[in-house]
Protein backbone atom coordinates (compact mmCIF):
# COMPACT_ATOMS: atom_id res chain seq x y z
CA UNK A 1 0.00 0.00 0.00
CA UNK A 2 0.91 3.59 -0.36
CA UNK A 3 0.98 5.98 2.41
CA UNK A 4 1.87 9.87 1.90
CA UNK A 5 4.64 11.43 4.69
CA UNK A 6 4.40 14.79 5.29
CA UNK A 7 7.53 16.53 7.34
CA UNK A 8 7.26 20.28 8.63
CA UNK A 9 9.91 22.69 9.98
CA UNK A 10 13.47 21.52 11.69
CA UNK A 11 12.19 17.67 10.37
CA UNK A 12 11.54 19.40 6.62
CA UNK A 13 14.75 21.44 6.47
CA UNK A 14 17.20 18.41 8.21
CA UNK A 15 15.82 15.74 5.29
CA UNK A 16 15.10 18.49 2.66
CA UNK A 17 11.61 17.09 1.46
CA UNK A 18 8.15 18.16 2.60
CA UNK A 19 6.33 14.78 1.30
CA UNK A 20 7.78 11.24 0.86
CA UNK A 21 5.23 8.60 -0.78
CA UNK A 22 6.32 5.09 1.15
CA UNK A 23 5.31 1.71 0.05
CA UNK A 24 4.56 -0.39 3.00
CA UNK A 25 2.97 -3.81 3.49
CA UNK A 26 -0.72 -3.74 4.21
CA UNK A 27 -1.35 -3.45 8.30
CA UNK A 28 2.12 -1.93 8.30
CA UNK A 29 2.01 0.80 11.87
CA UNK A 30 2.91 4.22 12.47
CA UNK A 31 6.41 2.51 13.87
CA UNK A 32 7.20 0.35 10.61
CA UNK A 33 6.55 3.44 8.84
CA UNK A 34 9.15 5.93 10.55
CA UNK A 35 11.44 3.05 10.90
CA UNK A 36 11.57 3.16 6.78
CA UNK A 37 12.12 6.57 6.37
CA UNK A 38 15.10 7.06 9.05
CA UNK A 39 16.54 4.06 6.52
CA UNK A 40 16.16 7.20 3.49
CA UNK A 41 17.10 10.04 6.33
CA UNK A 42 19.06 8.91 9.29
CA UNK A 43 19.60 12.72 9.84
CA UNK A 44 15.97 12.76 11.30
CA UNK A 45 17.15 9.91 13.82
CA UNK A 46 17.00 12.77 17.20
CA UNK A 47 14.33 14.33 15.96
CA UNK A 48 11.63 11.58 15.29
CA UNK A 49 12.58 11.05 19.07
CA UNK A 50 11.15 14.40 20.20
CA UNK A 51 8.24 14.14 17.50
CA UNK A 52 4.84 13.30 17.27
CA UNK A 53 2.75 11.81 14.55
CA UNK A 54 -1.14 12.55 13.11
CA UNK A 55 -2.65 10.27 10.89
CA UNK A 56 -4.84 12.17 8.93
CA UNK A 57 -5.22 15.19 10.55
CA UNK A 58 -5.45 14.01 14.22
CA UNK A 59 -2.41 12.89 16.90
CA UNK A 60 -2.12 9.32 16.57
CA UNK A 61 -0.07 6.59 19.10
CA UNK A 62 2.72 4.94 16.80
CA UNK A 63 0.83 1.72 17.28
CA UNK A 64 -1.70 2.90 14.75
CA UNK A 65 -2.20 0.62 11.53
CA UNK A 66 -1.69 2.26 8.50
CA UNK A 67 -4.29 1.81 5.51
CA UNK A 68 -3.71 2.50 1.57
CA UNK A 69 -3.69 6.37 0.58
CA UNK A 70 -3.21 7.26 4.74
CA UNK A 71 -1.65 11.12 5.08
CA UNK A 72 1.17 10.34 8.18
CA UNK A 73 2.56 13.66 9.42
CA UNK A 74 5.56 13.95 11.64
CA UNK A 75 4.65 16.59 14.25
CA UNK A 76 8.28 18.16 15.68
CA UNK A 77 7.42 20.16 19.41
CA UNK A 78 5.03 22.70 18.05
CA UNK A 79 5.32 26.38 18.59
CA UNK A 80 2.71 28.53 17.06
CA UNK A 81 1.30 31.61 19.27
CA UNK B 1 -21.94 31.61 11.47
CA UNK B 2 -20.13 32.44 15.08
CA UNK B 3 -16.54 31.51 14.48
CA UNK B 4 -14.15 33.05 12.43
CA UNK B 5 -11.18 30.73 11.93
CA UNK B 6 -8.45 31.34 9.72
CA UNK B 7 -4.40 30.58 9.07
CA UNK B 8 -3.50 33.58 7.15
CA UNK B 9 -0.41 34.58 4.58
CA UNK B 10 -0.96 38.30 5.10
CA UNK B 11 -1.40 40.55 7.98
CA UNK B 12 -3.98 40.01 10.75
CA UNK B 13 -6.18 43.01 11.22
CA UNK B 14 -7.42 43.47 14.63
CA UNK B 15 -9.97 46.28 14.07
CA UNK B 16 -11.58 43.13 12.03
CA UNK B 17 -11.29 40.94 14.40
CA UNK B 18 -12.99 42.96 16.41
CA UNK B 19 -15.68 44.27 14.53
CA UNK B 20 -16.59 40.34 14.44
CA UNK B 21 -16.42 39.24 17.95
CA UNK B 22 -18.54 43.19 17.88
CA UNK B 23 -22.26 41.48 19.84
CA UNK B 24 -25.42 43.61 20.86
CA UNK B 25 -25.35 40.35 23.49
CA UNK B 26 -22.26 41.25 24.76
CA UNK B 27 -20.96 43.46 28.02
CA UNK B 28 -17.58 42.26 27.43
CA UNK B 29 -14.97 41.79 24.58
CA UNK B 30 -11.40 40.26 25.45
CA UNK B 31 -8.79 40.41 22.32
CA UNK B 32 -5.23 39.03 23.05
CA UNK B 33 -2.46 39.54 20.35
CA UNK B 34 0.55 37.85 20.44
CA UNK B 35 3.13 39.93 18.75
CA UNK B 36 7.30 39.28 18.43
CA UNK B 37 9.61 40.06 20.40
CA UNK B 38 12.68 41.80 20.16
CA UNK B 39 15.60 39.57 21.28
CA UNK B 40 19.15 39.08 21.53
CA UNK B 41 20.76 35.25 20.98
CA UNK B 42 23.39 34.12 23.30
CA UNK B 43 25.99 35.72 20.48
CA UNK B 44 24.62 39.08 20.53
CA UNK B 45 22.62 39.15 17.78
CA UNK B 46 19.09 41.03 17.25
CA UNK B 47 16.04 39.06 16.14
CA UNK B 48 14.53 39.96 12.80
CA UNK B 49 11.40 38.34 12.55
CA UNK B 50 9.99 34.86 13.15
CA UNK B 51 9.21 32.35 10.57
CA UNK B 52 5.79 30.80 10.78
CA UNK B 53 4.88 27.25 9.19
CA UNK B 54 2.36 25.46 9.94
CA UNK B 55 0.20 21.92 9.03
CA UNK B 56 -2.77 24.12 7.23
CA UNK B 57 -5.59 20.74 7.01
CA UNK B 58 -4.53 20.57 10.79
CA UNK B 59 -4.19 23.55 12.36
CA UNK B 60 -7.23 24.75 11.20
CA UNK B 61 -8.91 22.09 12.01
CA UNK B 62 -7.28 22.12 15.36
CA UNK B 63 -8.00 25.55 15.85
CA UNK B 64 -11.92 24.96 15.01
CA UNK B 65 -12.10 22.23 17.76
CA UNK B 66 -9.85 24.59 20.02
CA UNK B 67 -13.30 26.84 19.40
CA UNK B 68 -16.00 23.83 20.14
CA UNK B 69 -13.74 23.43 23.44
CA UNK B 70 -13.79 26.37 24.81
CA UNK B 71 -17.18 26.24 23.92
CA UNK B 72 -18.35 23.80 26.13
CA UNK B 73 -16.14 25.51 29.11
CA UNK B 74 -17.82 29.20 29.06
CA UNK B 75 -21.16 30.38 27.60
CA UNK B 76 -19.50 32.35 24.32
CA UNK B 77 -21.05 35.09 21.86
CA UNK B 78 -18.38 34.81 19.09
CA UNK B 79 -14.78 33.77 18.50
CA UNK B 80 -12.11 34.80 16.48
CA UNK B 81 -9.02 32.70 16.12
CA UNK B 82 -6.47 33.93 12.90
CA UNK B 83 -3.05 32.46 12.91
CA UNK B 84 -0.05 33.81 10.83
CA UNK B 85 1.97 32.01 8.55
CA UNK B 86 4.95 33.28 6.89
CA UNK B 87 7.51 35.67 7.96
CA UNK B 88 6.39 38.31 11.11
CA UNK B 89 8.22 41.47 11.55
CA UNK B 90 9.19 42.60 15.02
CA UNK B 91 5.65 44.26 17.18
CA UNK B 92 3.30 42.33 14.54
CA UNK B 93 0.80 40.01 15.92
CA UNK B 94 1.34 36.23 14.79
CA UNK B 95 -2.21 35.49 16.42
CA UNK B 96 -5.23 37.07 16.93
CA UNK B 97 -7.67 35.84 19.34
CA UNK B 98 -10.79 37.54 20.08
CA UNK B 99 -13.95 36.62 22.52
CA UNK B 100 -17.25 38.12 23.47
CA UNK B 101 -19.23 37.14 26.20
CA UNK B 102 -22.26 38.33 28.12
CA UNK B 103 -20.54 38.86 31.33
CA UNK B 104 -16.47 40.07 30.91
CA UNK B 105 -14.56 36.91 33.27
CA UNK B 106 -15.39 34.66 30.36
CA UNK B 107 -14.17 36.30 27.87
CA UNK B 108 -10.63 36.88 29.81
CA UNK B 109 -10.75 33.21 30.69
CA UNK B 110 -11.51 32.32 27.75
CA UNK B 111 -9.38 33.80 25.47
CA UNK B 112 -6.60 33.12 27.80
CA UNK B 113 -7.28 29.49 27.71
CA UNK B 114 -7.48 29.52 24.17
CA UNK B 115 -4.06 30.95 23.39
CA UNK B 116 -2.75 28.92 25.95
CA UNK B 117 -3.55 25.36 24.28
CA UNK B 118 -2.83 26.56 20.91
CA UNK B 119 0.65 27.18 22.18
CA UNK B 120 0.91 23.12 23.56
CA UNK B 121 -1.02 21.50 20.54
CA UNK B 122 -1.55 23.10 17.36
CA UNK B 123 0.70 21.83 14.32
CA UNK B 124 2.32 25.62 14.31
CA UNK B 125 5.76 26.06 14.41
CA UNK B 126 8.29 29.24 14.46
CA UNK B 127 11.89 29.86 13.55
CA UNK B 128 13.86 32.80 14.53
CA UNK B 129 15.58 35.18 11.97
CA UNK B 130 18.80 37.19 13.33
CA UNK B 131 20.25 39.97 11.94
CA UNK B 132 23.50 37.79 10.58
CA UNK B 133 21.08 36.12 8.53
CA UNK B 134 20.86 33.01 10.60
CA UNK B 135 18.13 30.97 12.05
CA UNK B 136 16.88 29.00 14.49
CA UNK B 137 13.57 26.64 15.06
CA UNK B 138 12.06 27.11 18.39
CA UNK B 139 12.05 24.69 20.95
CA UNK B 140 8.40 24.60 20.76
CA UNK B 141 6.03 21.81 23.05
CA UNK B 142 6.70 18.21 22.66
CA UNK B 143 2.70 16.91 21.86
CA UNK B 144 2.21 13.76 24.70
CA UNK B 145 0.11 10.97 22.96
CA UNK B 146 -0.75 7.98 25.03
CA UNK B 147 0.54 5.01 23.15
CA UNK C 1 4.71 58.28 27.49
CA UNK C 2 3.42 54.92 27.33
CA UNK C 3 -0.02 55.45 28.71
CA UNK C 4 -2.75 56.47 27.14
CA UNK C 5 -5.38 57.61 29.74
CA UNK C 6 -9.02 59.44 28.42
CA UNK C 7 -12.17 60.58 28.84
CA UNK C 8 -13.82 61.08 26.02
CA UNK C 9 -17.28 61.82 24.42
CA UNK C 10 -16.48 60.34 21.03
CA UNK C 11 -16.77 56.46 20.10
CA UNK C 12 -13.55 55.06 21.05
CA UNK C 13 -11.23 53.39 18.45
CA UNK C 14 -9.63 49.74 18.89
CA UNK C 15 -7.63 50.18 16.35
CA UNK C 16 -5.79 53.27 17.48
CA UNK C 17 -5.73 51.60 21.52
CA UNK C 18 -3.93 48.41 19.47
CA UNK C 19 -1.33 50.91 17.70
CA UNK C 20 -0.74 52.89 21.02
CA UNK C 21 0.07 49.67 22.87
CA UNK C 22 2.42 47.90 20.13
CA UNK C 23 5.89 47.64 20.87
CA UNK C 24 8.67 45.69 19.76
CA UNK C 25 9.11 44.58 23.38
CA UNK C 26 5.89 43.06 23.85
CA UNK C 27 5.39 39.46 23.29
CA UNK C 28 1.72 40.02 23.73
CA UNK C 29 -1.24 42.68 24.04
CA UNK C 30 -4.44 42.09 25.67
CA UNK C 31 -7.17 44.35 25.32
CA UNK C 32 -10.40 44.41 26.81
CA UNK C 33 -13.49 46.21 25.50
CA UNK C 34 -16.42 46.55 27.91
CA UNK C 35 -19.49 46.40 25.65
CA UNK C 36 -23.74 47.71 26.19
CA UNK C 37 -25.08 44.21 26.25
CA UNK C 38 -28.86 44.71 25.21
CA UNK C 39 -31.46 43.65 27.84
CA UNK C 40 -35.02 44.06 28.79
CA UNK C 41 -36.34 45.55 32.17
CA UNK C 42 -38.73 44.11 34.45
CA UNK C 43 -41.44 45.59 32.54
CA UNK C 44 -40.15 43.63 29.41
CA UNK C 45 -38.86 46.78 27.60
CA UNK C 46 -35.66 46.74 25.63
CA UNK C 47 -32.53 49.12 26.48
CA UNK C 48 -31.91 51.34 23.47
CA UNK C 49 -28.11 52.96 25.24
CA UNK C 50 -26.35 53.47 28.15
CA UNK C 51 -25.73 57.06 28.85
CA UNK C 52 -22.44 57.60 30.86
CA UNK C 53 -21.65 60.63 33.02
CA UNK C 54 -17.98 61.12 34.83
CA UNK C 55 -16.66 63.56 37.49
CA UNK C 56 -14.15 64.24 35.18
CA UNK C 57 -10.89 65.38 36.70
CA UNK C 58 -11.71 63.08 39.31
CA UNK C 59 -12.06 60.24 37.01
CA UNK C 60 -9.29 60.93 34.94
CA UNK C 61 -6.62 61.38 37.97
CA UNK C 62 -8.10 57.85 39.21
CA UNK C 63 -7.61 56.46 36.01
CA UNK C 64 -4.04 57.69 35.87
CA UNK C 65 -3.67 56.53 39.24
CA UNK C 66 -5.17 52.82 38.00
CA UNK C 67 -1.97 52.35 35.56
CA UNK C 68 0.00 53.17 38.09
CA UNK C 69 -0.85 50.90 40.51
CA UNK C 70 -0.58 48.06 37.43
CA UNK C 71 2.97 49.21 36.94
CA UNK C 72 3.81 48.02 40.52
CA UNK C 73 1.74 44.65 40.45
CA UNK C 74 3.03 43.64 36.93
CA UNK C 75 6.10 44.30 34.42
CA UNK C 76 4.05 46.58 31.69
CA UNK C 77 5.64 47.95 28.35
CA UNK C 78 2.07 50.45 27.73
CA UNK C 79 -1.03 50.77 28.93
CA UNK C 80 -4.35 52.48 27.17
CA UNK C 81 -7.81 53.27 29.03
CA UNK C 82 -10.31 55.23 27.54
CA UNK C 83 -13.76 55.80 29.10
CA UNK C 84 -16.36 57.11 27.41
CA UNK C 85 -18.89 59.85 28.15
CA UNK C 86 -22.56 60.51 26.78
CA UNK C 87 -24.51 57.53 24.62
CA UNK C 88 -23.18 54.30 24.73
CA UNK C 89 -25.26 52.49 22.05
CA UNK C 90 -26.06 48.45 21.97
CA UNK C 91 -22.55 46.91 21.04
CA UNK C 92 -20.56 49.64 21.40
CA UNK C 93 -17.44 50.34 23.85
CA UNK C 94 -17.57 51.96 26.75
CA UNK C 95 -14.03 51.33 27.85
CA UNK C 96 -10.89 49.66 25.78
CA UNK C 97 -8.26 48.95 28.12
CA UNK C 98 -4.83 47.34 26.78
CA UNK C 99 -2.02 46.40 28.39
CA UNK C 100 1.17 45.33 26.09
CA UNK C 101 4.02 43.23 28.14
CA UNK C 102 7.07 41.11 27.31
CA UNK C 103 4.75 37.57 28.16
CA UNK C 104 1.26 37.01 27.89
CA UNK C 105 0.13 36.24 31.68
CA UNK C 106 0.82 39.50 33.00
CA UNK C 107 -1.09 41.12 29.88
CA UNK C 108 -4.37 39.23 30.94
CA UNK C 109 -3.83 39.89 34.42
CA UNK C 110 -3.02 43.46 34.52
CA UNK C 111 -6.31 44.35 31.77
CA UNK C 112 -8.25 41.96 33.79
CA UNK C 113 -7.00 43.86 37.36
CA UNK C 114 -7.68 47.31 35.63
CA UNK C 115 -11.19 46.72 34.91
CA UNK C 116 -12.74 45.17 37.71
CA UNK C 117 -10.70 47.64 39.68
CA UNK C 118 -12.34 51.11 37.49
CA UNK C 119 -15.56 49.34 38.04
CA UNK C 120 -15.68 49.28 41.70
CA UNK C 121 -13.66 53.27 42.64
CA UNK C 122 -13.89 55.10 39.35
CA UNK C 123 -16.02 58.54 39.82
CA UNK C 124 -18.10 57.22 36.13
CA UNK C 125 -21.79 56.35 36.71
CA UNK C 126 -24.30 55.07 34.14
CA UNK C 127 -27.81 55.06 33.09
CA UNK C 128 -29.99 52.39 31.10
CA UNK C 129 -32.01 54.33 28.54
CA UNK C 130 -35.06 52.11 28.13
CA UNK C 131 -37.32 51.73 24.60
CA UNK C 132 -39.97 53.54 26.58
CA UNK C 133 -38.19 56.67 27.03
CA UNK C 134 -37.97 56.05 30.78
CA UNK C 135 -34.18 55.84 32.17
CA UNK C 136 -32.88 53.92 35.47
CA UNK C 137 -29.52 54.62 37.02
CA UNK C 138 -27.64 51.63 37.16
CA UNK C 139 -26.99 50.27 41.05
CA UNK C 140 -23.62 50.19 41.51
CA UNK C 141 -20.54 50.00 44.07
CA UNK C 142 -20.67 51.93 47.12
CA UNK C 143 -17.32 53.19 47.78
CA UNK C 144 -16.40 52.13 51.21
CA UNK C 145 -13.89 54.74 53.25
CA UNK C 146 -12.50 54.03 56.24
CA UNK C 147 -13.68 57.26 58.85
CA UNK D 1 -15.38 80.19 54.35
CA UNK D 2 -17.10 79.37 51.00
CA UNK D 3 -17.26 75.73 49.58
CA UNK D 4 -18.27 74.23 46.38
CA UNK D 5 -20.25 71.05 46.35
CA UNK D 6 -20.42 69.01 43.46
CA UNK D 7 -23.42 66.52 42.62
CA UNK D 8 -23.26 63.53 40.59
CA UNK D 9 -25.48 61.13 38.58
CA UNK D 10 -28.62 60.24 40.56
CA UNK D 11 -27.40 62.98 43.32
CA UNK D 12 -27.39 65.55 40.52
CA UNK D 13 -30.91 64.38 38.91
CA UNK D 14 -32.83 64.65 42.24
CA UNK D 15 -31.52 67.82 43.49
CA UNK D 16 -32.02 69.42 39.68
CA UNK D 17 -28.82 71.08 40.42
CA UNK D 18 -25.14 69.80 39.69
CA UNK D 19 -23.80 72.95 41.76
CA UNK D 20 -24.13 74.39 44.90
CA UNK D 21 -22.23 76.87 46.86
CA UNK D 22 -21.93 76.90 50.51
CA UNK D 23 -21.57 79.28 53.56
CA UNK D 24 -20.04 77.29 56.21
CA UNK D 25 -18.44 78.21 59.94
CA UNK D 26 -14.30 77.58 59.05
CA UNK D 27 -13.53 74.16 60.66
CA UNK D 28 -16.66 72.68 59.62
CA UNK D 29 -16.72 68.96 58.74
CA UNK D 30 -17.76 67.51 55.70
CA UNK D 31 -20.55 66.07 57.74
CA UNK D 32 -21.58 69.75 58.31
CA UNK D 33 -21.87 70.21 54.89
CA UNK D 34 -23.67 67.13 54.39
CA UNK D 35 -25.97 68.31 56.82
CA UNK D 36 -26.74 72.24 54.98
CA UNK D 37 -26.93 70.62 52.01
CA UNK D 38 -30.14 68.34 53.11
CA UNK D 39 -31.74 71.60 54.45
CA UNK D 40 -31.85 72.87 51.12
CA UNK D 41 -32.06 69.71 49.60
CA UNK D 42 -34.06 67.10 51.93
CA UNK D 43 -34.54 64.55 48.86
CA UNK D 44 -31.19 63.63 48.83
CA UNK D 45 -31.50 61.80 52.39
CA UNK D 46 -31.77 58.15 51.02
CA UNK D 47 -28.93 58.68 48.50
CA UNK D 48 -26.48 60.30 50.63
CA UNK D 49 -27.07 57.56 52.75
CA UNK D 50 -25.11 55.26 50.65
CA UNK D 51 -22.70 58.30 48.88
CA UNK D 52 -19.25 58.83 49.46
CA UNK D 53 -17.02 61.84 49.45
CA UNK D 54 -14.06 63.41 47.72
CA UNK D 55 -12.74 66.52 49.10
CA UNK D 56 -10.64 67.99 45.81
CA UNK D 57 -10.87 65.03 44.07
CA UNK D 58 -10.08 62.36 46.35
CA UNK D 59 -12.13 60.16 48.36
CA UNK D 60 -11.67 61.30 51.94
CA UNK D 61 -14.00 60.23 55.48
CA UNK D 62 -16.92 62.54 56.66
CA UNK D 63 -14.87 63.74 59.37
CA UNK D 64 -12.53 65.49 56.84
CA UNK D 65 -12.31 69.54 57.67
CA UNK D 66 -12.88 71.70 54.95
CA UNK D 67 -11.05 74.50 53.82
CA UNK D 68 -12.13 77.88 52.16
CA UNK D 69 -12.67 76.99 48.33
CA UNK D 70 -12.43 74.00 48.78
CA UNK D 71 -14.33 71.28 46.07
CA UNK D 72 -16.79 69.03 47.79
CA UNK D 73 -17.70 66.16 45.44
CA UNK D 74 -21.12 63.63 46.59
CA UNK D 75 -20.21 60.00 44.47
CA UNK D 76 -23.28 58.01 44.68
CA UNK D 77 -22.40 54.29 44.15
CA UNK D 78 -20.15 54.16 41.19
CA UNK D 79 -21.11 51.59 37.83
CA UNK D 80 -18.43 52.74 35.33
CA UNK D 81 -16.92 50.19 32.64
Amino acid sequence: MQVTIKLFAILREKAGVSTVSLDLPDGSTVTAALEKILVFHPVLNQSLAKSACALNQAYCPRSAVLKDRDELALIPPVSGG
Amino acid sequence: MNDWIELSASPLSTAAAVEFATDPAAGGIDLFLGTTRQEKNGEGKSLLALDYEAYPEMAVSQMRELAARARTQWAILKIVLLHRTGRVGLGEPSVIIAVSTAHRAASFEACRWIIDTLKTEVAVWKKEVWADGTTSWVAGHTIEIPS
